[in-house]
């Protein structure tokens, strides 16, 4: 057999999918309160557009869009509006969201417009997928519409699709290509379009036998080359997802688009099925609920603004005290100060751990074991920078690539003397930034 | 609710993968070698074993409390430390040596520096380099290996490779029958320092490490790969003189210093690169010091040579960063 | 003898010319008022003044025609002497301290949740905004610090920064360095201050900090001119200091502290006397 | 009183090895017995003594520009004369301190103590300002040597301390021993000064 693709460094974290890989998505059911955030997306956050007390329509804008990098978020059910205020968001932080009662009916708005890709032009998908608030499913929310108007001097010749799902725990992209191959198919087909390109990769991991046949299947007869990577984390991360399938290495502080490729999440792409073909806006996702703090893990369909408390009681509950909350996956996921967090469109598992799970240790010093330096995908010596970092020399972390950290987390994951390397390397680029901004 | 979590930034998962795992599993790599050490020099060998594990330890205390540290001999680096210093020592070596020897390691070799992470010699080394210079009589009088329950007294002899040497200073020959009993030499029946005797008990211990991924084989392989290539040429060019490389393999401290010494983390560089080039440079030190220096072994000279040339090569072996087009030199 | 005496002689006076020729070829105009100013200066580079170090804002006090900017770690003194070198009115400047407007430590004030990772404030305040409670409280975690040029604070063992006054040169780099703000800056003669710096209403204060300010209003009542409370805090105004003694005993949280009769030993103002230094910061 | 603070000065707050720093090449490579020690430093005393004299008393004659050849000029002699002294009178030791002693020349405390103390001021705090810091020198140099001493070779002054059965630690008698020996000295005395530090406030 030949070798899988890959690209250097990364591990190999215990995975742990077992516990919801085989579980078919269940639709979650409604809450008593919907809690949806304005602020969804990376980019500017909409602006709400409804008051107190007006009833809305499942599908319904209810904040609007500021400016390019930013989409409108929807009603995810039919019910009145019966607040707008600061309410706990993913950040940590208080942030604007409306507040939705659903009155039960879940009632779609009347001018859902169904349409053929075929016969829409370029222009017109992109609209609708701005329009349906589509972003980046993965979890790093980008704005779609963006992400598919390169500038002109970026010439796209390749478009890949992101269906590794890297991360522990999450099968919630696993299932989507299961139970759902042609909505990813159909999406795939509108981004051929839109990006006009012959050259289709879509990337999963060897771990998902039975997703790449799904997929290969769903997409014979095609051009679309469905391709099984190594099992190695973070394959699903961006460039690395590109020079293991294309063989491009896209230049350091560089985008994908300098190298002529676009990536999008598997789970986007089904989104934009939905968006273009149905006129549906993005209001609900796959979430996998799962962790040792959860008692029957699940892929669940949640509707964006489902408060996480709700998810966890679709799946029986929490097993013993929680310790963790993590929104996302382990290695890259925001932990969580409360289930009152709604999910939102970038929410692709929620995950648990119980009282026991999490060991508090010390750190040590630094032992030079360069377990870092062979985990890190982006070739840096985290060690030195982070050593750099705490002494405030930043120049000497920027000399040594700190921005070129994707904060994949192998680093800490990695780190015999439990370092939070990571968190160094951030705090570090957040300074260089300071710095530049001052520059300026 | 919330105040009873745990938040952090990501990730928040970890390999379990911790220091004081990893010094452990090379305590325990050590322990055949100090079974086979035990076994072949008796009460001797088993005595400086205590002695130096019991000060490292002790000495580590005391600079801890000296210096307002945080107590860290759990992690059992100086444990380590300790072991490693035993095994450097020949049997005869006098308690006092090992007592002095631990104390050298653990405060000159170690704790001057800021501790663990912060050496930038390997702790073992300085000791074992400090001692020689400073009690060569002490330090340089073997007993040949007397087995348990063999009822013979320990006879003092020579080490095959100072056999060799002063044969060569003699004679400019190498000594007659010099090439038989690399069979009793691989299970550690010669003379030499308690744990550099047996090969076998090392690379059982070296096995574990690799299976434990505690080491690579970067720095063992282009050590004794440099070693047996330069000692070939060598031997190559003038079979009377010059040992073949089997002999430079099996005798003296080289398999105890490419597996466990010169692997140690922190005075090692962080790159496979920098390892390779570390390890070359080890080996090239090695034989030089062998075949043309004043003593007849040269593996702790050419590791400690090689530990203050780790930041250098550390420097010039930088990974090349994802998405850049060569390596940013500075 | 005689040879001893030419020898050096003459040697002496080859390397005599050659020094003349060398001193007049390559003498350099350096302007001596600079170097004078940089020996008065402090030395600590602290770019409170706003130029790159010390020899920066020497080179501008040189070459501008007033002095632009005053050195806020040399005080009056340092001004006084410059001003005499450069032969202008000496700069009127208003001594100043950092004080940490906080006393809950983690004894005192609550936790929101564990906080595990980087022991660095501005890293903790990215995680959730801060493990604390109360959002502009201490967090303990020293990077103001680590951050003083001068070594003036230290961390008590309980988790708060605690600002010595003596060698506080008031150059303001903790207040740039603190993610919460709770460092202002306060002239040198105040000496009473409301230790608290949450805009939190009164119940909500009292929930999460023994020691923080419910603005319970009974010290404007007590001194009007002295206090006043805005955004559900109260702080002390700075131009009538000398009054807001009176209203210390009626403080019913003790957030505010008077400290007329002069300041505990070493320390700023919380009631610790030994700042120990706390081991878990090796990180 | 000024005289003997200039005095007690280089002893323990400004001495040349242990604070400054200076002079480092004799004080590493000649203490290996405390005769050496104290011979070395006392020859560098001497120097230093003759040199401050000579370069006070002529301060406000030497020319800014050309005072460091001026200085070098002066200490050469002192340091010509010293030599053929000890070549005259402690042979022995003479040929123990070797080169060490013409290298007196380039010892940074006696230049430093010219262009910093001597230049400045008048004769009388000169001498006391090179007795000084010749003492703390000397005390330094005798510290080491004794130390080197009686751990590398097992004596003092050459009495032999420990008895036959002593097992020299040659290692201190070497270079590093000397790097070793003044890295725990001055360790020590920033011990005994952060203690002392400690018990004043």
């Amino acid at each position: 057999m030949a070798r899988l693709k890959t690209f250097p460094g990364g591990l190999h974290p215990p995975d742990n999918k077992a516990w919801t890989a085989a579980k078919a998505i269940e639709i979650c059911p409604l809450p008593e309160e919907l809690i949806i955030p304005l602020s969804q997306h990376i980019g500017a956050p909409a602006e709400a557009c409804v008051a107190v007390g007006d009833k809305v329509k499942k599908g319904q804008v209810v904040g609007r869009a500021k400016g390019f990098v930013s989409v409108p978020v929807h009603a995810s059910t039919s019910g009145e509006v019966t607040a707008i205020e600061p309410r706990p968001h993913a950040s940590g932080r208080n942030l604007p969201a409306v507040v939705i009662a659903p009155d039960g009916e879940d009632e779609w708005v009347d001018d859902l417009a169904a349409a053929d890709p075929e016969a829409l032009s370029v222009e017109e998908i992109k609209d609708r997928l701005r329009d349906a608030g589509i972003v980046g499913m993965g979890g790093a929310t980008f704005p779609a519409h963006v992400k598919l108007s390169p500038p002109g001097e970026k010439p796209i010749d390749t478009l890949i699709l992101n269906g590794v799902e890297c991360e522990p725990y999450l099968t919630a992209d696993h299932r989507l290509m299961l139970e759902t191959p042609g909505k990813v198919r159909q999406g795939i087909e509108i981004l051929r379009k839109v990006l006009a390109v012959d050259n289709i990769y879509l990337g999963i991991e060897a771990n998902k036998p039975d997703a790449i046949a799904q997929m290969r299947e769903e997409c014979a007869g095609s051009d679309i080359k469905v391709e099984a990577l190594e099992v190695k984390y973070p394959q699903g991360a961006e460039k690395q997802l590109i020079l293991a399938l294309t063989g491009r290495e896209v230049p350091s502080g560089g985008l994908p688009m300098d190298v002529g490729v676009v990536v999008q999440n598997v789970g986007t792409a089904a989104a934009i099925a939905d968006a273009v073909t149905l006129g549906q806006p993005l209001i609900e996702r796959i979430c996998t609920v799962t962790g040792s703090g959860v008692n029957e893990p699940k892929n669940l369909r949640v509707r964006v603004g489902t408060p996480l408390a709700h998810l966890v009681e679709q799946c029986g509950g929490l097993d013993g005290e929680p310790s963790k909350l993590i929104m996302g996956g382990p290695m890259m996921g925001m932990a969580q100060l409360t289930l009152d967090v709604p999910a939102t469109r970038g929410t692709s598992g929620l995950l648990i751990f119980r009282r026991g799970d999490i060991k508090v240790r010390e750190p040590g010093p630094c032992i030079r074991c360069g377990r870092c330096v062979s985990a890190c995908p982006a070739g840096l010596l985290p060690t030195t920078i982070a050593a750099y970092a705490r002494l405030s020399m930043f120049d000497e972390t920027e000399e040594f690539k700190a921005m070129d950290c994707i904060e994949c987390g192998c680093c800490s994951f990695s780190c015999p003397s439990l370092i939070p390397l990571v968190q160094t390397l951030r705090y570090a680029k957040g300074a260089i930034l300071e710095k530049r901004r001052k520059m300026q | 609710m919330s105040d009873q979590l745990y938040l952090s930034s990501s990730p928040h998962i970890h390999s379990g993968e911790t220091t004081d795992k990893v010094m452990r599993a090379v305590i325990y790599s050590l322990l055949p070698a100090c079974g086979v050490a035990i076994y072949f020099f008796g009460l001797p060998a088993l005595m400086l074993l205590l002695v130096c594990t019991v000060g490292a330890v002790a000495f580590e205390a005391l600079c801890a409390k000296l210096f307002h540290s945080k107590l860290a001999i759990a992690d059992g680096s100086a444990a380590l430390t300790g072991i490693l210093l035993a095994l450097n020592l020949p049997p005869s070596a006098p308690w006092w040596l090992a007592l002095l020897g631990a104390a050298i390691a653990i405060i000159v070799g170690k704790q001057v520096y800021g501790g663990l992470g912060y050496n930038p010699f390997n702790p073992a080394l300085v000791a074992r380099v400090v001692l020689l210079i400073s009690f060569p009589v002490q330090m340089t009088s073997w007993s040949a290996p007397a087995p348990l329950g063999s009822g013979v007294d320990a006879l003092t002899t020579a080490t095959p490779l100072g056999e060799w040497k002063t044969a060569v200073m003699l004679t400019g020959k190498l000594p007659e029958g010099m090439a038989s009993g690399f069979g009793s030499y691989f299970v550690g029946n010669m003379a030499g320092c308690i744990g550099e005797v047996s090969a076998i008990a090392l690379l059982l211990g070296a096995l574990y490490l690799f299976w434990k991924r505690i080491i690579t084989w970067q720095i063992p392989v282009s050590f004794i790969g440099t070693v047996v290539v330069v000692g070939g040429l060598f031997w190559l060019s003038d079979a009377t003189r010059y040992p073949d490389p089997l002999f430079h393999l099996l005798t003296g401290g080289l398999i105890l210093g490419a597996f466990f010494m010169a692997t140690d983390m922190v005075t090692s560089p962080v790159t496979g690169r920098g390892m390779l080039v570390y390890g070359f440079g080890c080996g090239l030190v090695t034989v030089l010091i062998r075949l043309f220096g004043g003593y007849p072994e040269g593996v702790s000279f050419a590791i400690l040579l090689m530990n203050a040339a780790t930041p250098l090569i550390d420097r010039y072996t930088r990974p090349r960063v994802f998405g850049t087009v060569a390596e940013v030199e500075r | 003898m005689f040879a001893a005496i030419a020898s050096l002689g003459a040697i002496g006076l080859l390397a005599a010319l050659a020094l003349g020729f060398a001193a007049k070829k390559f003498a350099v105009e350096v302007d001596p008022r600079e170097l004078a100013i940089l020996e008065i200066l402090p030395g600590a580079n602290c770019g409170a003044c706003g130029y790159p170090g010390c020899s920066g804002y020497a080179k501008m006090v040189v070459n501008g025609d007033k002095i632009a900017a005053t050195c806020p770690p040399g005080g009056a003194m340092v001004m006084g002497k410059i001003a005499n070198i450069m032969g202008f009115a000496p700069v009127e400047i208003d001594p100043q301290v950092a004080v940490v407007m906080c006393q809950g430590d983690n004894q005192k004030s609550k936790e929101k949740y564990h906080y595990l990772g980087l022991a660095d404030c501005q890293a903790a305040q990215k995680v959730a905004d801060g493990p604390k409670q109360c959002p502009g409280g201490c967090l303990g975690l020293g990077t103001c610090e680590r951050t003083c040029p001068f070594g003036a604070i230290e961390m008590t063992e309980e988790g708060l920064a605690v600002i010595s006054r003596k060698k506080c040169t008031g150059c303001g780099k903790c207040v740039e360095a603190c993610p919460r703000d709770v460092i202002h800056m306060t002239p040198l003669d105040a000496t009473t201050h409301v230790l608290c710096n949450s805009h939190d209403r009164g119940v909500l204060v009292r929930k999460y900090c023994d020691i923080g300010c419910i603005a319970c209003q009974i010290c404007t009542k007590q001194v009007p001119d002295a206090y006043r409370v805005e955004d559900s805090l109260a702080t002390v105004v700075y131009e009538y200091y000398d009054e807001a003694p009176e209203a210390v005993d009626k403080c019913p949280t003790k957030c505010i502290r008077d400290f007329t009769e002069g300041y505990p030993e070493g320390s700023s103002f919380a009631d610790i006397s030994v700042p120990v230094k706390r081991g878990r910061r090796a990180a | 009183m000024n005289l003997a603070r200039e005095f007690s000065k280089g002893i323990w707050r400004e001495n040349a090895v242990f604070r400054l720093l200076l002079g480092l090449c004799p004080t590493l490579a000649v203490t290996t017995s405390a005769e050496n020690g104290l011979g070395m430093g006392l020859a560098t005393t001497f120097v230093l003594i003759c040199s401050n004299i000579v370069v006070s008393l002529l301060r406000k004659l030497i020319p800014a520009k050309v005072r460091i050849p001026a200085f070098i000029v002066i200490i050469a002699s002192f340091v010509t004369v010293v030599q053929l002294g000890m070549e005259a009178y402690v042979y022995d030791l003479y040929k123990s301190l070797g080169i060490f002693i013409p290298l007196i020349v380039v010892n940074c405390l006696i230049l430093g103590r010219a262009e910093a103390f001597a230049s400045r001021n008048n004769p009388l705090l000169s001498v006391v300002d090179g007795i000084g810091m010749g003492s703390g020198f000397t005390l330094a140099l005798f510290i080491l040597g004794a130390v080197r001493e009686i751990l590398g070779s097992g004596t003092l002054l050459g009495f032999s301390l420990f008895g036959p059965g002593y097992q020299p630690f040659l290692l201190m008698i070497l270079p590093p021993g000397a790097f070793i020996t003044l890295g725990f000295l001055l360790a020590g005395m920033n011990r005994i000064d952060a203690i002392r530090s400690v018990t004043r406030s």
